[in-house]
């Protein structure tokens, strides 16, 4: 089973890559994504990530389970940390193991992205100089406004 | 109904959630016109917003029931 | 730099993904090579590397610089192990780390399919039943052989 | 000058290594003539050898230089 979670406590990549893995297989990929110290030019101290959670897990459980199923394994995990992150720390983490490589890359890149365009998270960037800003995203699905 | 907002969402409602009343089989797009009635900073909500109806993304045509959980989602920047 | 070895130690993921990483990357890949309980049809009990360990480590080094030079960016580590390994056992490991997520996929990749394609390096797949045998693998450069 | 095999190749030889005499300037190619000549195990080296002159690549036109090592290359099967 796709296995996924979303957490407030720092991952372990280590943790997240054991979840996966098995005799028949001959691959794993591990995506880490990381807070980095710079966007489009601006000095970053740290990130705040804000989740819709309910939702957010269950997208992440969905988005899982349709990686698994392009893979043809269900050793796939996805785990999304919220709450204050500081530069280095990990926000996100995707793992599969597979028993050919092609299939675990082809995984790992669909989740991550699926979890960029869907996942109901957003982040609030915090600067060394100046507010801290909510970060434009994608729009998933767009309701109308003007009817 | 009860209608959660998120991040830049929450700061123009100035709270996480708010409660509106509608005609009965309201749609998705009517309930944003709704907030948007109200004014204040739900006056400036983006001209195209996502919504989640029982935590799935769900189109403007959508019908409301009494007791869906409906949420307004802001573009999403995960990872 | 990119860094790069030859080994006859076990891999440690961690320790490879240690290697990778900066305040300005957002995105690391991992890439780990295991050996698998079945190879078409056969059930393998573990499989026996050898390596020209003087031309591999030349060769990894040169793949890891190409790896980095595609990235962007030097955080590019890669170990390839040699020896006996059983079933579950890491044979190769690849690490980027790099700005956005796109260069560390590729790079991750480009390693991987480079080091299958010329690290000389040959593996002996044993049995549950019936003699161990080399895996057929690729011919880097051909020098004919009918005059 | 001395000639490297590995894996199949090794198996083929015997040995891990040997000794080849060659005229001045002679190719990769005819190294490979030379050893087949032999007969055994090597007269059984395949059609289409891949060698490494001191560790990189090399093409059957390459001239070899005493001192050179020269090792012959398996198909390859890392990872």
């Amino acid at each position: 089973m796709a296995w996924s979670e979303i957490t407030l406590d720092p991952i372990e990549p280590e943790a997240v890559l054991a979840r996966v893995g098995a005799a028949e297989d001959g691959a794993a990929v591990l995506f880490l994504g990381v807070v980095r110290n710079e966007n489009e030019g601006r000095r970053v101290s740290g990130m705040e990530y804000e989740g819709y959670v309910a939702m957010a897990r269950q997208q992440l459980a969905a988005i899982a389970r349709e990686a698994a199923e392009r893979a043809g394994s269900p050793r796939v995990a996805a785990v999304h940390r919220l709450g204050e992150l500081k530069v280095g720390e990990v926000s996100v983490a995707v793992a599969v193991s597979t028993p050919h490589r092609a299939e675990a890359f082809d995984a790992a890149r669909y989740a991550i992205e699926e979890i960029k365009t869907r996942l109901p998270v957003w982040k609030r960037e915090h600067y060394l100089e100046g507010a801290p800003e909510w970060l434009g995203g994608r729009t998933p699905v767009v309701a109308g406004g003007a009817e | 109904m009860n209608v959660l907002f998120f991040a830049s969402h929450r700061e123009l409602a100035g709270a996480g959630d708010t409660v509106v009343a509608l005609p009965e089989r309201s749609t998705v797009n009517a309930l944003l016109a709704a907030l948007r009635e109200r004014g204040g900073g739900l006056a400036r909500l983006p001209e195209q917003v996502a919504v989640a109806v029982n935590r799935q993304y769900a189109d403007g045509e959508t019908v409301l029931a009494d007791g869906d959980e409906v949420a307004l989602i802001p573009p999403v920047a995960g990872g």
